[in-house]
């Protein structure tokens, strides 16, 4: 009952954070500053839902496996917005 | 052992090919292409010496979980046709792709996947299999149309693809409320449970509207010209005599299937009445058509028209049905050979002459005889003509016709063959005037007009073997609606 | 809608017939390739759901498992399809410059 | 009718309009990938899981990239030409409504006969020997059906004449992404590998597996990493070797089970998964072949 309250809290927390990454998306001004919004807000939003789902996780092996995806979905989102800034970009960064 | 073997190696044999000519370097991929239409003369010949109809069930897994295929008589017959069809035309390519091999890179595989979607449609026995085989030859037919990568045939395969998508999501609706209703795919099943009602009707309205876009019916067919006349002549021989005929075949199975359960009389007239001004209007149109190529391929819109002239009559429990059965199935053949001979000896003298329009054929009888005969000969057929296949279809029809008591059809066949006459002749003209400048001729394969001529003959003698072949399928359609073909 | 006592697979399959006329009507009427691609999918999407909606589900809850390989095999047709008709256009824009065919000529004129 | 699923049908049917009516070809592109992730939420409601992971895979993913990848060259046209019309909506619309509401009576006559495919897949799921009803039927009841949709792969292939593009080493070294692509294309190859594997048993299959494949390919590909290993993906025997393995698994059945495209007792399991290996490779290759394309 407890966990399912947690989780249910977790889950509007996620929701408040993708609404958010979705707003900055949609209304700030330049591609670098849409980029906060998808890679900050966002993950932190799965990063919710994850947790949520861990907690309702039927075994230890299927948490794990939120946690990885988790994890890649990390990575992933760091790497396309390092691409995409490099892109917006046109300039080296000083060496 | 070989009954478990011969239905399904009809399809995958040429499957295999097409991957092994895809991957095989030229050298290779050439005697190769020979090996494989022997292996499959072999398996037709002896399907074909199969008497009893074969059922194959595929995986060991029977309807309505697994798929079965089926070889009648009528897939049989097709099969035979289809193998005639391809041989002339891999030994016409020869010829044709000799000075391009890129193009021959390009044409082998995708002929071969096309050789496995026509079997594999003749001999399922599952609609929604259908569908996949009908996909399958759809998107290779585009892709044999864009081959040549010109501008205007990468136009006309795009506007292939469209109607062909179309088709595809118009047949899978209808699928979608038949396999929705009754919960069953196998044709046999189907017709067994189907139970008449709007949705069963809707349904199979819907199966005809995109098999008649497939087979490019009038008001359908604006798609056709552009893609037959502009693709590269091989490939508008297979075309012509194959695509179009696949989708048509289906849509013959389902009407043999569903005609005794569902009320299709109205609609089978609405089929009729559309091949009618198919007859006239695409006939009207090949007159006015001022390159060779696109005057053949306008005629198809018009020979469409005819092979849906039988649907008026296929009405079970009717003396005319068996009669009218015979007359699409010889249509089907009369059509198909005429049809690829003409592309292929238009693309023999347009070689010859270097260009495309009807002037440049002026006396190409007196150099290029053989192509000129070979189109005279599928001529006669067009028009129907005895001794050819196309007077025993015209002549079948005339039968129906006067059997269910509906003589205007009559002055319907006479027409379209006068109309066809013109505008074979008109083309026919031009071969005998005389040649206003003879170095402009360019050397031609003797064996791309010899490959022509066999299918020409096909066309105008093969009326000869008119009875036999009604006899030999007359157990299909005997029996019919109380034994399904 | 709501006020019809509509149950979960009614509610699908009128989405999916919306979604195929949609698409239909589009695929028809516009100009430019991409977005008849387009509608194709969407058109596609429409009939898959029409084709699943209308199975009855089995005890557990899940799916008819025919229909849903019936529809997986669409959906690698049709995105085979598109990935063609992508090609294929993508070619014709380089040839041509032209996102769009060019209009119906009329009939039975040479191009 | 659930409040949720109503709510869902709703954005889905806004999603598709916004879709065919966008400005640009590019917005379109993104609308479609959202109404595909939206649509596979549809699937799960309907109880159709792996259709759902399907139409995420392809319908969204796949599908999506592709038409990104050529929506772009469709927005550098050099002359400004009517792609941007949107179609206009009236002529065709009242026809269609038309059709709509007969489809609509039609579909309200259909009372479908109890759940009795089901039922038979269940019955025939035991002597299948593969746990997973949806797998079961691609490759054991119905396998014919995903040969030849293979078969239709390898035609849209040949077909677009699509040759993958050339290899394209980074302009510039990207430390950041050579570190990043080191480990990452090795996870995404677990990560096909356990869905190859999954299938058996539950949701995945050969085409979930195979995109996930591409897609570290083509990240190795930007990272200008492995040419070797890059260039044998766009050898042709790669693009047949599944279709070719089906085809050869599933005569040799004649022989060991009596059937084209049955499979032995006992032996069906470790087959499947074989001929689903195979296709992942050939599958994967051909999405690269169209994805990266360039004309040969």
């Amino acid at each position: 009952m407890f966990l399912d309250a947690l989780s249910t809290l977790l889950f509007v927390l996620a929701t408040v954070f993708f609404c958010a990454g979705t707003i900055g998306l949609l209304r700030l001004p330049d591609t670098l500053c849409r980029i906060h919004a998808l890679t900050k807000a966002d993950n932190l939003g799965l990063g919710f839902a994850a947790l949520a789902l861990i907690i309702q996780a039927e075994s230890l092996a299927a948490a794990g496996q939120i946690i990885l995806i988790w994890l890649l979905a990390l990575v992933a989102s760091a790497t396309a917005g390092y691409r995409v800034a490099r892109r917006c970009v046109p300039v080296d960064p000083p060496p | 052992m070989t009954e478990v073997f011969l239905l399904p190696l009809a399809v995958l044999l040429p499957l295999l090919m097409a991957c092994c000519v895809h991957v095989s370097a030229d050298r290779f991929a050439r005697p190769l292409q020979w090996v494989g239409a022997l292996g499959m003369a072999t398996l037709v010949l002896a399907l074909v010496a199969h008497d009893a109809p074969m059922r194959t069930v595929l995986g060991g897994w029977e309807a309505p979980l697994g798929i079965e295929l089926v070889a009648d008589r009528l897939a049989k017959t097709l099969l035979v046709f289809t193998l005639l069809v391809y041989a002339a035309v891999l030994l016409y390519a020869e010829g044709y792709f000799a000075q391009s091999p890129i193009e021959a890179r390009r044409f082998r595989p995708l002929a071969w996947l096309l050789w496995a979607a026509c079997n594999a449609a003749f001999l399922s026995d599952d609609l929604f299999n259908l569908y996949v085989t009908l996909e399958l030859a759809g998107l290779t037919a585009v892709g044999l149309a864009a081959l040549s990568g010109h501008p205007k045939a990468l136009a006309a395969a795009l506007r292939y693809l469209l109607a062909a998508l179309l088709a595809a999501n118009l047949f899978l609706l209808g699928l979608a409320l038949l396999y929705g209703s009754t919960g069953v795919l196998s044709l046999r099943m189907l017709a067994a449970a189907v139970e008449p009602g709007t949705a069963s009707l809707l349904a199979f309205v819907l199966l005809v509207t995109a098999l008649a876009l497939k087979t490019a019916l009038l008001p359908l067919h604006t798609w056709l010209p552009p893609a037959h006349g502009g693709a590269v002549t091989p490939v508008s021989a297979l075309l012509s005599a194959l695509v179009i005929k696949v989708s048509f075949v289906i849509l013959l199975k389902l009407w043999l299937h569903f005609a005794p359960v569902l009320d299709l009389v109205v609609l089978g007239q609405g089929l009729a009445v559309m091949g009618a001004l198919a007859v006239v209007w695409g006939s009207l149109l090949a007159l006015r058509q001022q390159r060779l190529k696109m005057l053949v391929a306008y005629s198809t819109v018009a020979q469409v028209g005819y092979l849906f002239l039988p649907f008026a009559w296929l009405r079970p429990g009717t003396p005319a049905a068996a009669v009218a059965f015979d007359a699409s199935v010889l249509q089907i053949l009369g059509h198909g050979f005429a049809k690829a001979a003409m592309f292929l000896a238009a693309g023999v003298l347009l070689r010859a002459a270097g260009r495309d329009g009807l002037e440049g054929l002026q006396g190409a009888a007196s150099r290029q005889p053989l192509a000129v005969f070979a189109l005279a000969l599928a001529g006669i057929s067009l028009i129907g003509l005895p001794p050819s296949l196309g007077f025993s279809a015209k002549w079948s029809m005339l039968q129906a016709a006067l059997l269910a008591g509906q003589w205007p059809w009559v002055l319907l066949l006479l027409t379209g063959s006068l109309l066809t006459a013109a505008y074979v002749f008109r083309a026919i003209r031009y071969a005998f005037l005389p040649a206003p400048d003879v170095s402009e001729l360019r050397p031609v394969p003797a064996l791309m007009s010899y490959s022509a001529l066999l299918l020409a003959v096909l066309a105008a003698f093969g009326g000869l073997g008119t009875a036999t072949l009604a006899a030999w399928l007359e157990i299909e359609i005997a029996g019919w609606p109380e034994a399904l073909p | 809608m709501s006020a019809i006592a509509m149950d979960a697979a009614t509610l699908w399959w009128v989405l999916g017939t919306a979604l195929t006329f949609l698409g239909l009507g589009v695929m028809l009427a516009a100009p430019a390739l991409l977005r008849k691609l387009l509608a194709f999918n969407v058109m596609g999407s429409g009939v898959f759901l029409v084709l699943l909606a209308l199975r009855p589900r089995g005890p557990d809850g899940v799916a008819d498992p025919i229909a849903q390989a019936l529809v997986l095999t669409g959906i690698v047709i049709a995105i085979a399809s598109t990935a063609l008709g992508l090609m294929l256009a993508r070619r014709y824009h380089l040839a041509t410059g032209r996102d769009s065919l060019p209009e119906d000529a009329p009939e039975g004129t040479d191009d | 009718m659930n409040a949720v699923d109503a709510l869902l049908a709703l954005v889905l049917l806004a999603l598709a309009v916004a879709c065919l009516w966008a400005k640009t070809a590019r917005t379109g592109s993104l609308l479609f990938i959202t109404f595909g992730l939206l649509l596979a939420l549809a699937w799960v409601r309907l109880g159709a899981i792996d259709v759902a992971l399907a139409e995420a895979a392809i319908g969204a993913g796949i599908a999506g990239a592709l038409l990104l990848d050529a929506a772009r060259q469709f927005e550098h046209s050099p002359a400004g030409q009517n792609s941007a019309r949107a179609p206009s909506p009236w002529p065709p619309s009242l026809l269609m409504l038309f059709l709509a509401a007969v489809l609509l009576y039609a579909l309200s006559t259909i009372q479908p006969l109890a759940g009795d495919a089901t039922l038979a897949v269940s019955a025939a799921l035991e002597s299948s020997e593969i746990a997973h009803p949806v797998t079961a039927v691609l490759l054991v009841f119905r396998a014919y059906d995903t040969l030849l949709e293979i078969a239709v792969l390898l035609v849209a292939v040949l077909a677009a004449q699509a040759a993958p593009s050339a290899i394209r080493a980074s302009p510039k070294y990207d430390p950041a992404l050579a570190a990043v692509v080191g480990w990452m294309v090795p996870i995404a190859v677990l990560v096909a590998v356990y869905l190859l594997w999954a299938g058996s048993s539950r949701t995945g299959g050969a085409f979930q597996a195979a995109a996930v494949l591409a897609g570290a390919i083509l990240l190795a590909r930007f990272s200008g990493q492995w040419p070797d290993a890059d260039r044998l993906w766009q050898h042709a025997g790669v693009r047949v070797f599944g279709l070719v393995t089906f085809i050869v698994v599933g005569l040799s059945g004649a022989f060991t089970a009596g059937a084209v495209l049955g499979y032995p007792a006992g032996w069906t399991g470790g087959l499947v998964l074989g001929i689903e290996a195979a296709l992942m490779l050939s599958i994967a290759a051909s999405l690269l072949a169209l994805f990266g394309w360039k004309e040969r």
